[in-house]
Parts: structure tokens; C-alpha cells; sequence
């Protein structure tokens, strides 16, 4: 049975933004990310389900724990954690177990309990601006599992963090997460955090959910150019181009032109499609090297970076820009082929920008 | 400012000075004329030393029964308007930290309240409370409730920068921990507040002290301590004036050696998070 | 907080409506005594709307040459305390501002200032205002010194926000544009302070405006518009007591509905950035 | 001749940090990059040159301009940029031209040359607040521009701004560089805008200069751990390692140990080195595919992370932590080797922590 079952969810606002007609499923253990560029509701949605904000219309059901009252069920770890400040740790993740008069035998048991499954090894008489920001992570975890909720929403934790510590305090997340058992709801803007975190994402602009899978799959076979563009670092190339009519079923050499982009594009792979399509490529993905099963691109390169493990080069192709992350550097104003395998190709609709094929 | 520090240093020495001119000679000057036989306080050129030491004046001070009940009034009056301002100061800054409306609404009674002449309010207000049976009580509760109202603007502006300060999230982080609004509101907002609570306490407490128009207007034969002090300057009587003074002052002394190492930060007078 | 919204309700209403009354009575009642005769005033139980109106105490009051005498006092007194304390409270912001010693010094000295009891330094500093025959000036500038020197803690805090507010990289980027820095105070600060220093000279002046112990002291017989009220209210001519009331509102009302538009935000009573 | 030396300058504050003993040459027309942790002394070095900091000892002297005065040579661009608020852009632009008293048509004649050069196509009678980022960066550039200066200072210009604003007005700075031609000092904490940035850079740590050099030379050759650790992202892993005292000249197979970490690293390439080193090898180059002349390294997996472009897998080696980025996914507890080829490995002073052969 799901966890949580969201049914064409909405919660509009004057100013603008909430989300609109959200229907998503959430299995129990599993880490689901909501993550989309700011302004797109994923807050909005996890506070509804928090709730934080009350829907205007739809529904969420908690899965066996039918009608409980909903602050049993979720707890949530803020932004910036908001511990309270003239708490010591301890006062902080007993508030609630003193809330609810639990005795003080069993407040101390629990609150133990919690800082061993939080990793939190550390003097609890000590108050938030003592610690630092892992420990201050850790207390808002204890905090967060002390009333044993089924669902724990976490609300871009790590969004105020600087790199290195991000980096650090994400595996420990993931680590959480995994030894706990507990069902994770976790919204973030940034799209390497909801790759490396995720077992399922859903990627949402503007109140809506545009795609819902594995990270792998999201990444590897987005639904429509809007996912395929936020997701993944530097940006996916989209140039548009033409399939000729006839499609041949045989590998063909690269200096067969079979896909157009205006005549500059030569493509090595037939394929069921034709007409006007969106063409997506990732830069990493573009090489010098040609193989048996792949597109060629003629570049004109303007502008060479680099970026340490590879070089960032600018190009146009047919008047359209690309960017491709090369393991050499060339000079710019040269003109070279460029390659990509068949796996490598994403095509999308030109009017819908829906992935196709 | 490259070359700012030098240029700035002569202006910074003047005001420093300034500053502590201005607070030390007027004490100095009372506990002067509290020691000194009358005369001497008028004497041209002034002497800046006192020649002639005398403790009467501090003694006949001590002596009138007038005193004990005018201090006695004060404080009632002082304590009860500082409570009383603080209370319903507080609750209206929380109201206006949370609520955007009420916030506007709040600020422009704090605004309007800060720039209408309370001498000018002060004649409907007598006539107020001649009718509420408040005027000229012995208990001085007419004069402490004006005193809070008057207050209230200056306990609000304190307290609610520090409600401001305290971030939503801790409130829905408590709410959904399981606390009532109310217990939020005792348990998260209240103790992160106590400083600027403290403040306000303080601020209303010297301000119906010091507050002087109303308690001549309606404190007529009860009176507190700032009348008695404006009749025995008005007659003349410098020496038991000045040691009156230092009797006022004493509160304000006690506050400030108290709360000293919270002096630099400014805290009392403007806090801000 | 959820659910907080409906809870939160009726406070808001009752605070509202405190606010509105609060602030509307005492003017609604100012106006009725001043155009109703003197013994209606006094009636028990209350008429809250006025029986007979009469246009004499308004007359009366504005025939009067120590009305025009006082209220042209009162303006040079106001307007000059306020330029004073408004140009030296805002050189006392802008040095806290820049310079972390000073503004802990500075600080200090402004809590100071709002903790001792201003009556109780009344006494010292009129022995110093008679010796320097600045006592019972026909100009007032003996209480416009002291009222200047009264509001420089409120002008200073004013605009001590909008110059911290102002980021030192704007004064080092005029800096290396070639500015001088008096250049810099005078091109990049002040224009950007300009609200801050508005509201300063509003409030420096109702300051003084408004201000009763020091004018009653001081001003003897040259007196200001507060002592003149005081002494009509005292005497019992309630009719044109409200009427002089109503003249001393007269600015205030002016500045509320002039900066209308500013009230909800707070910014005249608490300049925050 | 040099545009600018900077000869033992130090400049040391009561609350830490500062500048020691630095020196430095920075060439006519190049744009030249200080980058390193915050608190290294990037900053201060910066307010040095600008004349805002006076230095306890050494000297700045700038090259054939001699002894003008430092504010008509130099110009600064602030982080967040600095605009008047209350001035519109051109009187932004104007400010420093009309303190020189010029005459009005010749104050607009310039103001429309430094912005056409800033390549700001506003109206400029509107203010900073009703700018874009981008708009806000070009009217800074423009203003710095507009005295003519030969240096021009940059305080962090992108660091406030978000991800994709900040790469598109990296791209802009390069090339407004370029255009004018003007000598640039530019101060960012960010490895990756040093490395794409810059003509030369120097690192700087705990207010001294590590490296100075092309930023494919600081990347590929770091002159010791510090730098190898700071620039490049994921980090480059450093391990201690034994070489054996005898050093074969030819290549040999990597199943030969020739290096040891706790026995379990096998090494194809002897050195002329011996005794216990730092190896430092950067995530990227670690591979399942090994070639003639490589380093091999039997590596037990414990985490693996998606992230896009590939995986991040997380190892321990002889009980030391290694962390690759592989094209393959591969089972959290499985051992494999993984491989890195002899232009990847980077050997360390264990001692000096120094960049040896």
C-alpha cells in the first residue's frame, strides 16, 4: 500500500504561484525528491502535505494509517533547520514529547533513541549556535524522528550550506535515510542534489509535475524539453532540425547526410521519425571521436573554456548554438566534425516539445 | 573611507566629549546643589566647586511625610503603567509581527500616537476620567492607565523587532511538534523575546516616572514625585529641589549601572535583531 | 501559523478597534468641548454628541494676543530645536555608523539620555540656562537648546538605520571615483538618508511642540503654547482649553495627512531598512 | 614592462587574516585572477591595490604610469556592484567625470563611449533598482570604464547572483575584457570561475600566493596538495603510498606492484622516486579500462551516486578513501580495479606537502 496518495491537489495564491492538479503516489522507505526551478510549488506542495497550507480542492490520503491526526504521522526538518534557538539539543528534540506529557524516564529513553538513529554524538546540553552545521543537521533529524512519524519532509535542507559541507551533509542525508526505514519527502532546486539523492524524483514547473521516475531515467530519457533542460549541468543542447521522409533501416556512414539541421547536419542512423523535430544532445555527450551507430555535426567553434577536466567549446551549427565538453582544446574560428552516439539523442516535438521515440 | 579616519577623528573627539559633557555636568550639578547652601547655587560666576557643604537639605528631604507618600504614588503608578503598557505592547507587536494588515494598521496608531501633542490629548482625557471617578485618585490609577497608553507605542516598537526576528518556521516547526497557538506563543516566542521584553519594561517604567504634563494635570493633592519637584523648584527652594532630583535619578542610575555592559549595543534604547 | 488565521480574529478586531478609538476619542471630544459651552463639558452622565454650539471659545481664543505671541514662540522654538538636533543627531548617526567605537559610545550615551528622568535634569540645567541669561528668553533659545539637546537620541536613532543601511562599498566606489570625503557624506549618504532625516525633523519638532516641563519652567513669562494650555486647563476654562488644544493639534494633524501614504509602513516612528 | 608589481606587501589585521609577503607581477592586457578560500587574503590584496587598505610594508608600483595618483589609474567593480541607488545609470556613469569638473558634451560623450563599450543598450535614465542583474553588472563595467582607467579591479562581481545568470555574465566579462583590452584583477572564491576565466591565476591560502600560473598549468601541475585539493571539483583524492627504493626505467604490466598502499595498490610505472609519498589522482581520471602505462588500484566500493554524466562511486584502498567518477554503475560492496594513466597521477612531499617530479 502507498504511503501517501495525492489526488489532483490545488492550492492557488493571489500573488501567484501553488500548485495545480498534482497527482503523485509515494511508496513507503523511499527517498522521493520534488525538485524544479524556485516559484514552481514544490514548497507549496510539501507544506500541503505538511499541513502547513490547506488545499483548495483534491485530496491526500495516508496510505494504513488512515485518519490519524496529520501531526502524528509527518514531521518535517526546515530550512535552516529552525531549531529553537533558546533550547538546549536535548529541550529541542523533547519538545515534543513533553508536549504529549510522556514521563521523564521514558522523554530521555526517546530522545536517545533518536540521537543514535540521527548520528548525533555529541553533548545535548549544548544549545543550536554551539554547534556547528552538521550538528545542527543532526539535532533537526533527532528532532524530526523523535515522535517516530511515518513521513519525514525535508524542505531544501542544505540549501544554505556552503559546497564542501553540502556535499558532506547530502551523503549523511542518504545514509539517514537508508538506516532509518523511514519514507523521505525532500524538495530541492538544485538538480545534482535531487540526482544523487533520489530513489524516485519528480521534476515540477509552475505548479505542475512534468515528470515523475528514477534519476537515471529522468536523466537518461527526459519526458519534454523543459526536463531535459533543468536537469543535468552544463544545459542539453536543443537545436531544431528536419528528418527527411524516408527512413532506411541500415547503419549508414557519418558523411551520409539522413537528418538536416540546415544542411549542415549529418546524420548516421535512419530512425522512425521525420519532419521537423527538436533534437536534444548533451555536451559531454559531443566527441571528435565518430563510431558506427552515431550523428555528426559540422561546427564552427567561437569560444573555448576551460573547465579542468575538459575543455567547454562554443559552437554554431547551421547558425544554431552548441556546446560541447571536449577532452582537447581547439582554436577558435576552426571548423570540425563533432559526434554522438545514437544513445545519446533526444527528440522532442516541435509544438508540444514532447520526447518522441 | 581611505583617509576618513584621520579627517573624522576631530569630529569624533567632539562628540565623544559632548556626549559625556552632557550626561555628567547636569548630574553633577545636582549632587552640587544638593550638598551646597542655597546661595551658592545662584552665585555669578558660578562656582564649579561647591565652597560650603551642608547635609540639611538632604535631610529636611527625608524628613517630609510629603515625600514618602509622593514616592510611594510614583512607584505604584510607574510599576502598575509599566506592566500594564508592557502587556498589551507586547501582544500588539506579535500581532503586527505575524499579520501584514495588522501590521499597517499597527504602525500608523504607532506613528499618529508618537506624533499627536500628548499636552493637547490631555484636556479630553482629564475630563475623561474626572467622569470615570479616576481623577486625582489616592491610588493613582487614572494617571498609571494613561501612562500605559502612552507607553504602549514605545513597548510595541521595542518588542516587535524582536518578534519579527523570530523566523515562522520555528512557529510551524512547534505547531506541527504539537503546541497550541498559545503555547507557541509562551514557549517559542516569549523567552526568545525576554531581552526586548526587559527593554520595555525599563522604557514604559522611566517613562511614567519622568512624566510629568498628566501627573500635574490630574495628580492635583495625591501627587506623585514630579510635581512635588516642579513646586519646590517653582518656590525657590533649590537645595531640597536638587536632593529631590537625586531622589528621581535613583531608579534611572540603578537601570543604567545594572544593565551597563548592554549600554554600548544600544539595545534598551533602539533594539533591533 | 494554521489555524491561527481564525483564532487570531477577534484580537485583531478588538485591537483595531482600540487603535481607532484610542486615537479618534479624545479628538472627537476636543472638538465637541471646544465648540460647546463650558458646562456641558461636565455633565454627568455624559452627552456624547454636543445639545448647544457655540463659536465663542474659538473666537474668544483667537482674539487673544497671547495666543499669537505663544503659538509664534512655540513655531520658533519647534523649528529651531528641530534643525539643531536633526543636523547634529544626524553627524552623530552617520560617525556611529561608520566607526564601531563611536557607535558604542555613542549608544551608551543615547540610552542614557532615554533613562535619566528629564525632570530631574531640569533642575541643573535651568540654574545653567538663568547664569548663561538664556532663562525666559523672548527669542526661546534657551528652550530650544534644551529641546534640541532633548530630541538628539530620537533624531540620531532615526537616522543611525539609513546609514547603516548604506553599504560602505558605494562610499569607497564614490571614494575611487575621486570624491572627497565630505563629498561622499554630502552626494551618496545624505540623499539616501533623505527620508530618515524628513522624519527626524517631523518628530524633533512635535518633540519640542509638545514638550510641557521645560517650557513651564523656562518660558515663565514669555510662555510657549503648552503652558498657555496648562494654565486655561488649570483655571477651569475647559471651552478655551480645547480650542487652544485644537490649535496645538493642528501641525500634527498637517504631518498625518501630509505622509498619509508613509503611516502604515511605521517608517516615521521606527526608520528601519 | 609590467602593468603593475607587487613587491613583499603584507598588510596583517588584529582579528586575523590579511596579507604576508606577497609578491607578484601581473602583465599589460591579460586578466588575471586571485582565487582561494574565503579568509585567504584575496580580498585584502584587492583593497590593497585599490589604495582602500594601506599596507604595513612593501609596495605596489605601477608600471610605466609612475607616480599618478592610484584613483586616476585604477577603477574597482564591487561585489553587488555598488550603484548609487538614488542616481540614475548615466549619472552613475557621470559621477567621477563631473567631481573632474568636464564639460557637459564632453561628460556625454564619454559616458556613451563607456557604455557602448560595456555593451549597455539601456536608457540610462533609469535607476539601478529598475535594472536587470545583467543590466546592473554592464552599468558597473561602464562606470568603471568611463575614466579611462589601466587597471580594473573586481571584488567576486558574479558571486550573488544565481547560477545561470552567473555563467552567462561570465561568458560577458571575458569577452568585455577582451574588447577593451584593459588589464583585469579579479578575486573570486570559485575554482571553477578562476579556471574559465583566467589568463593567469594565483592561488592564495592563509594570505599567501601558492601558485601562480595558466589555469590548465595550475590544474594539471599544482605545485602542492593545497592547490591539488582546491581546484577541481570532485575533489582530487590523496593517498599515502610507499614507492620501493629501486626504480625501473621501462614500463611493465600493471599487475607488477611497484608502489604500495598497504599492498593493494599495483603500480605499472616506475619513477625516480622511493620512500612514502602523497599520490594525488583526481576522480576523473580513474577508469575500468587499464592501458600500457597506468596506475592500478583494487578498490572496495561502498557507495555509489548518480549524477548525471556518470557515477560517483565511493571506495576505500588499504583502508583509504578513493572516490571515482565512472561512465558505469557497479554494486556498493563489490571489489574491482580501477585504473589511472601515469599523466594522471600527481606526487606529493609527505613532509612539505610539496609537488615532486
Amino acid at each position: 500500500m502507498a504511503e501517501l496518495e495525492i489526488y489532483k491537489l490545488s492550492r492557488r495564491f493571489k500573488s501567484g504561484g501553488g500548485v495545480s492538479d498534482v497527482s503523485l503516489t509515494i511508496e513507503p522507505g523511499r527517498l522521493f525528491v520534488l525538485v524544479g526551478p524556485s516559484g514552481c510549488g514544490k514548497s507549496t506542495l510539501l507544506r500541503l502535505i505538511a499541513g502547513l497550507e490547506s488545499p483548495d480542492s483534491g485530496e491526500i490520503r495516508f496510505g494504513e494509517a488512515g485518519n490519524a491526526d496529520r501531526r502524528d504521522l509527518i514531521a518535517m526538518v526546515f530550512q535552516n533547520y529552525a531549531l529553537y534557538p533558546h533550547m538546549s539539543a536535548f529541550d529541542n528534540i523533547a519538545f515534543a514529547l513533553r508536549l504529549r506529557h510522556l514521563s521523564r524516564p521514558e522523554i530521555r529513553r526517546r530522545v536517545a533513541e533518536a540521537a543514535e538513529l540521527a548520528a548525533l554524538h555529541i553533548d545535548l546540553s549544548r544549545r543550536p549556535a554551539e554547534l556547528s552545521g552538521g550538528e545542527r543537521q543532526r539535532v533537526a533529524l533527532a528532532r524530526a524522528l523523535v515522535r517516530r512519524p511515518r513521513v519525514i519532509l525535508m524542505d531544501e535542507p542544505l540549501s544554505s550550506l556552503d559546497a564542501p559541507l553540502r556535499s558532506h551533509l547530502r551523503i549523511e542525508l542518504k545514509e539517514f535515510q537508508r538506516r532509518t526505514g523511514r519514507t523521505v519527502i525532500y524538495v530541492t532546486h538544485d538538480q545534482f542534489e535531487a540526482l544523487t539523492l533520489a530513489d524516485d524524483l519528480a521534476v515540477m514547473r509552475a505548479g505542475t509535475v512534468e515528470q515523475v521516475g528514477a534519476p537515471d531515467d529522468v536523466y537518461q530519457r527526459p519526458a519534454n524539453v523543459f526536463v531535459a533542460t533543468f536537469m543535468g549541468n552544463p544545459l542539453m543542447n536543443i537545436v531544431r532540425c528536419r528528418l527527411p521522409n524516408a527512413s532506411v533501416s541500415a547503419p549508414a556512414r557519418s558523411s551520409e547526410p539522413a537528418l538536416e539541421i540546415g544542411g549542415k547536419l549529418a546524420m548516421a542512423m535512419p530512425f522512425g521519425l521525420s519532419g521537423e523535430v527538436l533534437l536534444g544532445i548533451r555536451p559531454e555527450d559531443l566527441t571528435y571521436k565518430s563510431s558506427s551507430d552515431c550523428a555528426a555535426f559540422e561546427a564552427t567553434f567561437t569560444r573555448v573554456e576551460f573547465v579542468g577536466p575538459g575543455y567547454l567549446a562554443y559552437a554554431t551549427v547551421a547558425g544554431q548554438e552548441l556546446t560541447a565538453l571536449l577532452d582537447q582544446p581547439i582554436e577558435p574560428g576552426r571548423t570540425r566534425w563533432l559526434y554522438a552516439p545514437r544513445r545519446a539523442l533526444h527528440f522532442f516535438d516541435p509544438v508540444s516539445n514532447r520526447r518522441i521515440g | 573611507m581611505p583617509g576618513g579616519g584621520a579627517r573624522a577623528a576631530p569630529l569624533r573627539f567632539a562628540i565623544d566629549c559632548l556626549a559625556v559633557i552632557g550626561a555628567a555636568v547636569p548630574i553633577y550639578l545636582l549632587i552640587k546643589q544638593a550638598i551646597t547652601p542655597d546661595l551658592e547655587s545662584f552665585a555669578w560666576p558660578p562656582f564649579w566647586l561647591p565652597h560650603h557643604l551642608t547635609a540639611s537639605n538632604l535631610k529636611s528631604v527625608f524628613e517630609l511625610a510629603e515625600l514618602r507618600s509622593a514616592l510611594l504614588l510614583s512607584v505604584i503608578v510607574a510599576v502598575a503603567a509599566a506592566a500594564i503598557s508592557t502587556v498589551l505592547g507586547t501582544m500588539l507587536a506579535y500581532a503586527m509581527a505575524r499579520r501584514e494588515r495588522l501590521r499597517q494598521t499597527g504602525m500608523a496608531g504607532v506613528t499618529i500616537a508618537r506624533l499627536l501633542p500628548m499636552i493637547a490629548v490631555a484636556l479630553p482625557l482629564t475630563t475623561v476620567l474626572i467622569r470615570a471617578g479616576l481623577y486625582d485618585s489616592p491610588t493613582g490609577m487614572g494617571l498609571a492607565l494613561i501612562h500605559a497608553a502612552l507607553a504602549i507605542p514605545t513597548t510595541a516598537l521595542t518588542t516587535y523587532g524582536a518578534f519579527v526576528a523570530i523566523p515562522a518556521e520555528q512557529e510551524e516547526a512547534a505547531w506541527l511538534d504539537g503546541a497550541s497557538p498559545l503555547r507557541v506563543f509562551l514557549a517559542i516566542d516569549v523567552p526568545q523575546a525576554r531581552m526586548a521584553i526587559a527593554a520595555s519594561l525599563v522604557l514604559s517604567f522611566i517613562l511614567s516616572w519622568d512624566e510629568f504634563g498628566f501627573a500635574l494635570l490630574i495628580q492635583v493633592t495625591n501627587r506623585t514625585m514630579p510635581p512635588l519637584l516642579y513646586y519646590y523648584t517653582v518656590f525657590g527652594d533649590v537645595g531640597p529641589a536638587s536632593a529631590l532630583a537625586l531622589v528621581m535619578l535613583a531608579p534611572a542610575v540603578a537601570v543604567i549601572i545594572a544593565l551597563r555592559p548592554m549600554l554600548k549595543s544600544g539595545f534598551i534604547a533602539a533594539p533591533r535583531h
